[in-house]
């Protein structure tokens, strides 16, 4: 028995030592690498995400634990009628803005696509607003929308007319936030259409020049299906960012006038930290998580067939 | 992600277009005509509030309008290095963007290198937990986010407004990707130069990854130092305030339009290091962008 | 509908670089011209000068006499095949055909038949619903040459179209293009860096060095005739060898003294000539292993041997320490280290005084 | 020294007022409570407060620092805020603490007392009360023959003769009656209705737990404002900031605000070329334009201690403080605000001040919302949101108040 | 120090593809042993498994003996140089070729003089301090060669190092490399796809097809005598020419009846073959045009030329459609469309029978 013991981890081990070397092969040893940010990535945001679907299903406040409720907070949800006024103006804001970042950021980028010292001048122009945090974009548009004496009314007033309410009337102020917005981030979507003309080889352009194509069918024909993938790229990654809007209703008109530009995250927000209602604002947080998380898939999946045909 | 080359500067971006062919120039002067117009009312916004954050006060409190003549002054800057806790503020944004920034470019470079490199059981499927992390938003997390610190007793502290940015899977992505371009040839020269896994990392491919720890560092630095909403809940002292609620929490109740101009120079005070350091970054921040997300 | 190129004076800056001065060169109808020149001479530029993608500085460039320089890429009626081939990689075969037709407005059933015939000739029929990235590079090399051919332009412009493709495939695709080339009446113009697609392809060739023109001549003339050292040396493989040597006079034929003393005696008119140094130039197939009995012009060590099947080519360090290349049959039964006499073909010499100027035993060749 | 954390809104001001210790020489909400607490850092060695300044009203923040159980000393809070932290037992009682100091709850006005004290209880230092006006543009008043013979302006009694006044004066001087910062704004709206709902009688908050608000009451009011707004009497588009603006370049009659710019407009009104300069300046309380109880909204801030472990000597640092602030109850209603000790009010020197003649009266009138109505900011949003939505005609006058009722039911339903 | 290398029924998958099956293979010490395949054959697979960067699925790979399959890369004592060569981009060329001694902590003295002494050897002592980016494409081949030089490993394995660098480079560097391996005593692998690289550098080639070895030989073996159809396709250029044949056996020797009924008596012993349908190859350097009074073995209509300069290859369409390259001198007179008669040199046929067996005229190369 003894000796059986003593010796089958050595006869287990020989065949194992005899086994073939794999560069390849997984072991243990390489997860080192990754464990830190594992870690961190669990701690900080997988346990806060599961803890929130678990809050979710409470009634809680800032203070106590709570009593749990099952599913009550999203019946609540499904039966506030702001909560669905909220999801409709995020649709409507990521209408207003994805479309409009994709197009404007291709224009610029197929204008500024080129080697010259004024299009590197402008480059750096469209893209310097894309650094400035929230707090001061919103600042800056207030100052531009407030009637009587924004930019905009003195604009206007030089032409001896009143502008449009933008920040009051029910109708334009998702218009004023978008159009914000767009200014804000105009840059990324500019900068991938870049990258990606960029990596449009030069001399099917020539081919192009070469088969009497005029601008609009070297448009329609060359660039757009070259660039077909960033396109969607583009318009994937601003849905995203664009659900998650926040602080730009909040700072321009929190929400305003009568919640037509209060998005989910305020929503969120004013759940949880003005009603102190934690395990509704958690219950909203899901439904927006969900949300985004097929926006993602969607990328995914786009990536993943471009990967397939790359 | 391109092969990991040096980054290209700026005025490289325009080499797709057709430089020397004949013919089509009109055109071209027109949609250059066109962006300009665009980029001026682009900057329009910027330069009327530094116009603003340049006038008295009292003077705009009167009319708007005497933002187009003389006198200017840069008396609301001088109010706003008088509030003495201003550099304290810019110590804690400098403390906790610097510190996010370090760690992230750690924990992405060793974990992207670990995914794009190594095998180890259940690789596959963390990465794809990983990536689906990319999908949450930090608002979804923020309210237990904010429980689970203040049990840890974080809230207040450097930790506490650094820790949330390092579980964001956004640098980890970025690496993985990167470490992916790097030819694999290296990593086996470097094999049969019997050099470990860790040398490889360190001595062999992290070198070579440098235009994408600019890039990281610095999405990662601009994000930290615009972050408000954490440090706004987590960062509640006066002494831990990073600039930018610091700044906000100046604004008078009720009485802005009294202080107009000091309010946008707050906002041109908070803007301009970060735009002054994009500026300088430009080139790799630019390479960055492209190099993210395409391919 | 062919082409006469005629090309005067041009001048082509980059900057401060100047990479074309005042060159001038006339094309013929319906011949088969071969820019051949060291990467980085101005060749590409050139043919992009002609094509309309790059602008003229100084000079002009006329198509069956009208000038177009002037004109947009797209009016000069020519068909550009580009070294990368420059397919548009969303476009199916027949699309990426069709579209410099379509552009222009050409009527459908016109496209369609034109489509057919070329696919017909070039054998690609059975891939024109493909897109460019399922094609392998032969393939995709074709369909270029097909996109040309559907246009019927005036003249062919070809840069470097067969330098992508692996060894095997060059070889084959070279081949084929000859014989395109007496199908397709036109005019072309070819581009490349190769000597040997050079010396197969082209009615005439234009030898390009640093700016300017080196030699215009036909394929043999170049290889027989090189008008200077530079052509010599960059036409031909292995290179040309090239030894120290005095020149005496004998009976009106000269006779050269190498650096180890050997002498050996040319088929060379010494009339025009001053006796004195030059260099000798003698291509590795005029240098054989002397057999026995035949004149043996000098003697070296074999230092690298190489076999190539139906030839060996033996490199052979001469008493002086210069190096010479000579040519063995395939099954040559030479060793390393073996000491080797060698016989140089006296009809087949170049010389070369030191102002760069050649003369050759060989006349003018025909063709 | 002991260490008090004391966390405030009103802004910052180092700038001017960083090391002014003279109360006197300052001016200001800011710059006022910063010389306050500067002098009591210099009179008390022993103690240092420690100032954080929030944004307003920071109660996000201090929820946050609540819920990390790191909350400051004395925080900055408003009677109607009062009862959210109070309920959950985040506050300390202060009748020992102001006890100990020589504070007596008698010595507060009515309406302070009343908002500071819960469940018998009192849990925050009153250091004022404050409500909104009608800031009165004398000139154009007189323009619209809106003043009487005695100089005063002629203030309407009724709605119908509100909204004949503003006809008349939009008549005679072109501009609206009222200026109005009815752009990404709650507050103004629902302080409005419940001044009026409190000149009807209307007990809306029987039940601190249910509002009762769609009422015939609250429609009158309503409709009264759409009314106003149908006709053009008012500024429409304007936000806070803009409607100061508006009001200072003499764009309306009256402008809704607080009792915070009295001080700002009277300087205005001193100063040579202004619009103010013109004809005057005057400042009174809402007309009572209903027939039942005088009354308007009024709220106030007060100065609270968290619950939290403090050594004797903290406690005992804390309860000076306040008495210091009690004791300078004067020098803070400079900022415009009612004094929220009796003395003070009755004082001299307060009466001294500028245009208190004609506000005086709201110490009376002031009135809040039950003390047991949590999350009043929440509900402010709400009736701010759906009244906005009824004025501007986005909805149904009677829609909106069904609303509104059945939004806050569900919220306090849910606490 | 050198290596014999031992490679026993040796199998490599690639989940359900088998890329390498049941091969065996012996390296001798000091030899230079090249696989020579087409793309995809599995020869980097094979040069991989040597350097333990795969792994083997089944079989032995030993050393001098020992068994080395286990053995992680590091502790092969192998060097290897890639195609891309692989160079550390941001490490000086001192310390690229430093690194893998300091890695096993070699003295800096000795690391210092193996450096200067590989740098002299390969002339690269004034790049020591230059980033590879800073080197043109041949010097960091050199650079390469020289990081596994001081290594001084039992073996180097090189992988088609020579395929990035552009055609006249890769001729020097042949030649570069045939030299340094008399130079350097010690085992190599060379991987390589292109036959002039095998056929010029290699003692022994291991020809690679589909899984398999073809044929393992000298390099005039596999040219002369190619054990199967594939190797004589693959090796030579041109390629081989193959003619339906019908044979018969005459006075002991062979006697062709090719398609157009011409024939054609060769050298090769009847003895081991049965009558009846073969294919005929044959070189191009054996079907030459007829000279006045030699026989005739067919003729045909010269539908391409290439001139080389030293020779010219005619492509010519024999009578019954089937095309066959013929060489003739450099000065060739032929001419497209000329009618050309030709002669095909009986002692250099090769048979091939249904199953792809070789049969050959020449015996057993020297060498
Ligand atoms: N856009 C440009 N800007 C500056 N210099 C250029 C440009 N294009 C080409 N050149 C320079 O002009 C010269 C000629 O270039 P060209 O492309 O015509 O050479 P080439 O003969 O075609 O060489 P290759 O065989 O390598 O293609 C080179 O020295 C090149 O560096
Ligand atoms: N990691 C892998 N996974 C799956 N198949 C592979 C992998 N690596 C190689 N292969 C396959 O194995 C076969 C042999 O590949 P290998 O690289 O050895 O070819 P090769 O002979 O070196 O070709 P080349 O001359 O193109 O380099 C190929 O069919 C290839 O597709
Ligand atoms: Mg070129
Ligand atoms: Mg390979």
């Amino acid at each position: 028995m003894a000796d059986a013991a003593l010796s089958s981890p050595a006869n287990r081990a020989a065949p194992a030592k005899a086994r073939v070397q794999n560069v390849q092969a997984p072991l243990w040893r390489n997860g080192l690498f990754v464990l830190p940010f594992l870690v961190v990535f669990v701690a900080l945001l997988v346990v806060p995400l599961v803890w929130g679907i678990w809050l979710s299903l409470h009634k809680a406040d800032a203070f106590s634990s709570g009593r749990f409720v099952g599913f009550a907070n999203y019946v609540r949800l499904y039966n506030d009628k702001i909560f669905w006024q909220a999801i409709g103006n995020t649709f409507y804001f990521v209408l207003l803005t994805v479309p409009a970042l994709a197009v404007i950021g291709l224009m610029l980028a197929l204008a500024l696509n080129s080697r010259t010292r004024t299009a590197a001048v402008l480059r750096t122009v469209f893209f310097a607003s894309s650094v400035l945090s929230v707090t001061i974009v919103t600042l800056i548009w207030r100052i531009v929308f407030v009637p009587g004496f924004g930019l905009l009314a003195t604009v206007y007033g030089w032409f001896g007319a009143a502008p449009p309410a933008f920040l009051s009337d029910p109708d334009l102020v998702m218009i004023a936030i978008a159009i914000a917005t767009i200014w804000w981030c105009i840059g990324l979507p500019m900068m991938l259409f870049l990258s990606a003309l960029q990596q449009i080889p030069g001399d099917i352009y020539e081919a192009a020049a070469l088969d009497n194509a005029n601008r609009w069918r070297t448009f329609r024909y060359i660039t757009l299906p070259s660039i077909k993938r960033t396109f969607v790229l583009v318009v994937v990654i601003q849905i995203v960012l664009q659900f998650q809007l926040f602080g730009q209703a909040k700072l321009m008109t929190n929400g305003g006038p009568n919640n037509v530009s209060k998005p989910m995250v305020l929503y969120i927000y004013e759940a949880a930290f003005t009603k102190w209602d934690l395990g509704l604002g958690a219950a909203a947080s899901e439904v927006l998580f969900v949300l985004i998380l097929i926006a993602a898939m969607v990328q995914f999946l786009v990536s993943r067939r471009k990967g397939e045909s790359a | 992600m391109t092969a990991p080359a040096a980054p290209t500067p700026a005025s490289d971006v325009g080499r797709g277009a057709p430089s020397g062919m004949v013919g089509r120039t009109t055109g071209d002067r027109i949609i250059l005509g066109l962006t300009i117009a665009l980029a001026i009312v682009m900057m329009a916004p910027l330069l009327w509030v530094v116009a603003l954050s340049l006038k008295d006060n009292k003077e705009l409190m009167v009319s708007m309008n005497a933002v187009f003549h003389a006198p200017y002054t840069v008396q609301n800057y001088i109010n706003i290095l008088a509030t003495s806790s201003v550099f304290r503020w810019i110590l804690n944004s400098l403390v906790v963007a610097g510190g996010l920034t370090v760690g992230t470019l750690v924990l992405s470079s060793l974990a992207g290198y670990g995914f794009a490199r190594l095998n180890f059981p259940f690789r596959n499927v963390l990465f794809v937990i990983v990536l689906m992390g990319l999908a949450v938003p930090e608002q979804a997390v923020l309210i237990a986010r904010h429980q689970l610190f203040s049990w840890l007793k974080l809230h207040n502290t450097y930790p506490g407004l650094i820790l949330p940015g390092l579980s964001a899977p956004f640098g980890v992505f970025l690496m993985t990707q990167y470490f992916r371009a790097i030819p694999k040839e290296l990593d086996e020269a470097a094999l049969l130069d019997n050099a470990s896994r860790f040398k490889i990392f360190w001595k062999v491919l992290l070198p070579l990854t440098l235009p994408a720890q600019a890039t990281l560092g610095i999405f990662t630095f601009l994000g930290a130092w615009n972050d408000y909403l954490w440090p706004l809940i987590s960062g509640t002292k006066k002494e831990m305030y990073t600039l930018t609620v610091g700044i906000a929490s100046t604004q008078t109740n009720f009485a802005q339009s009294e202080g107009l101009g000091f309010l946008m120079s707050q906002a041109v005070f908070a803007g301009a290091p970060i735009l002054i350091l994009y500026l300088f970054f430009q080139k790799y921040i630019v390479t960055a962008v492209s190099g993210a997300a395409v391919r | 509908m062919t082409a006469q190129i005629e090309i005067t004076e041009v001048t082509k800056r980059y900057g401060a670089l100047t990479v074309l001065e005042n060159l001038s060169l006339s094309i013929k109808a319906n011949e088969f011209m071969v820019f051949l020149g060291p990467s980085g001479c101005g060749k590409s530029t050139l043919l992009r000068m002609i094509a309309g993608l790059e602008s003229v500085d100084e000079g002009t460039i006329a198509i069956n006499g009208r000038r177009i320089d002037t004109l947009p890429p797209g009016q000069r009626d020519l068909a550009m095949v580009f070294q990368s081939y420059a397919l548009y990689p969303h476009m199916s075969v027949a699309d990426n055909m069709a579209f410099g037709l379509k552009n222009i407005g050409v009527p459908a059933d016109v496209i369609a038949t034109r489509l057919s015939e070329a696919a017909r000739m070039l054998e690609i029929g059975h891939l024109m619903e493909r897109k460019p990235g399922q094609l392998s590079g032969g393939q995709r090399q074709r369909v270029a040459i097909g996109r040309a051919i559907v246009k019927e332009p005036k003249a062919f412009l070809f840069d470097e179209p067969l330098s992508n493709l692996d060894a095997a495939l060059r070889v084959r695709t070279r081949v084929e293009l000859a014989q395109l080339r007496h199908r397709v009446k036109s005019t072309m113009i070819f581009v490349t860096h190769d000597q040997i697609e050079a010396m197969t392809l082209a009615d005439r060739v234009v030898v390009m060095n640093n700016r300017r023109i080196e030699q215009i001549g036909t394929p043999m003339d170049i290889y027989t005739r090189p008008a200077t050292r530079f052509v010599a040396t960059f036409v031909g493989s292995p290179t040309m060898n090239f030894l120290k040597a005095k020149m005496d006079s004998r009976d009106g034929f000269a006779t050269l003294t190498l650096p180890d003393g050997a002498t050996l005696q040319t088929a060379m008119r010494s009339d025009g000539l001053a006796p004195g140094a030059y260099e000798l130039g003698i291509r590795a197939e005029a240098v054989r292993p002397a057999r026995a009995g035949e004149t043996v012009t000098t003697s070296g060590t074999v230092e690298v041997l190489e076999r190539l099947g139906d030839r060996t080519l033996l490199y052979i360090r001469l008493s002086d320490g210069s190096m010479i290349v000579a040519e063995d049959a395939g099954l040559s039964r030479a060793a390393i280290g073996d000491r080797m006499e060698l016989t140089l073909d006296g009809s087949r010499v170049h010389l070369f005084d030191g102002e760069g100027r050649a003369f050759h035993a060989v006349e003018a060749a025909h063709g | 020294a002991t260490e008090l954390t004391f966390q405030r809104f009103f802004g910052a001001c180092d700038a001017d007022f960083g090391s002014n210790t003279d109360v006197s020489k300052a001016v200001g909400e800011c710059g006022i409570i910063t010389s306050m607490v500067n002098k009591f850092n210099a009179d008390n060695p022993d103690i240092h407060v420690a100032v954080t300044t929030v944004e307003w009203p920071g109660y996000d923040q201090l929820t946050a620092q609540f819920a990390a159980g790191d909350p400051p000393d004395i925080v900055t809070i408003h009677h109607s805020a009062l009862s959210d932290y109070q309920t959950k037992g985040l506050l300390l009682p202060l009748d020992e603490v102001l006890a100990a100091n020589g504070i007596k709850p008698a010595d507060f006005t009515d309406a302070s007392r009343n908002g500071v004290t819960k469940d018998g209880k009192i849990y925050g230092l009153p250091i004022d009360n404050w409500t909104m006006l009608f800031h009165i543009n004398m000139d154009l008043f007189k323009q619209a023959g809106l003043v009487d013979a005695s100089g005063k302006p002629i203030l309407p009694k009724s709605v119908d003769e509100l909204l004949a006044q503003a006809k008349q004066f939009k008549e005679k001087t072109g501009k609206p009656y009222l200026i109005q910062n009815l752009a990404n704004e709650t507050a103004l709206y629902t302080r409005n209705l419940y001044t009026y709902l409190f000149q009807q009688n209307s007990d809306f908050f029987a039940d601190p737990t249910k509002v009762k608000i769609n009422t015939p009451e609250a429609k009158k009011v309503v409709e009264m404002y759409k009314a106003i707004f149908d006709q053009g009497d008012t500024t429409k588009d304007l936000d806070y900031a803009a409607s100061i603006n508006a009001f200072l370049a003499g764009e309306g009659g009256v402008h809704l605000n607080g009792t915070w710019m009295i001080g700002d407009y009277n300087a205005s009104a001193e100063k040579p070329g202004t619009a103010l300069n013109k004809g005057g300046y005057a400042v009174y309380p809402y007309p009572q334009l209903f027939s039942g109880k005088h009354a308007q909204y009024a709220d106030g801030h007060s100065l609270a201690v968290s619950q939290k472990d403090r050594s004797e000597e903290q406690t005992a640092a804390i309860g000076k403080f306040l008495k210091f602030m009690a004791d300078h109850d004067f020098d803070w209603s400079r900022t415009g605000h009612l004094p929220a000790m009796k003395a003070v009010l009755d004082s001299a020197e307060f009466k001294a001040l500028p245009h208190r003649d004609t506000v005086a009266p709201i110490a009376e009138l002031g009135t809040s919302l039950p003390g047991a109505v949590q999350r009043q900011f929440a509900i402010q949003d709400i009736i701010g949101q759906e009244m906005s939505a009824a004025i501007t005609g986005q909805k149904e006058v009677d829609a909106s108040l069904a609303d509104m009722e059945s939004r806050i039911n569900e919220l306090l339903a849910n606490l």
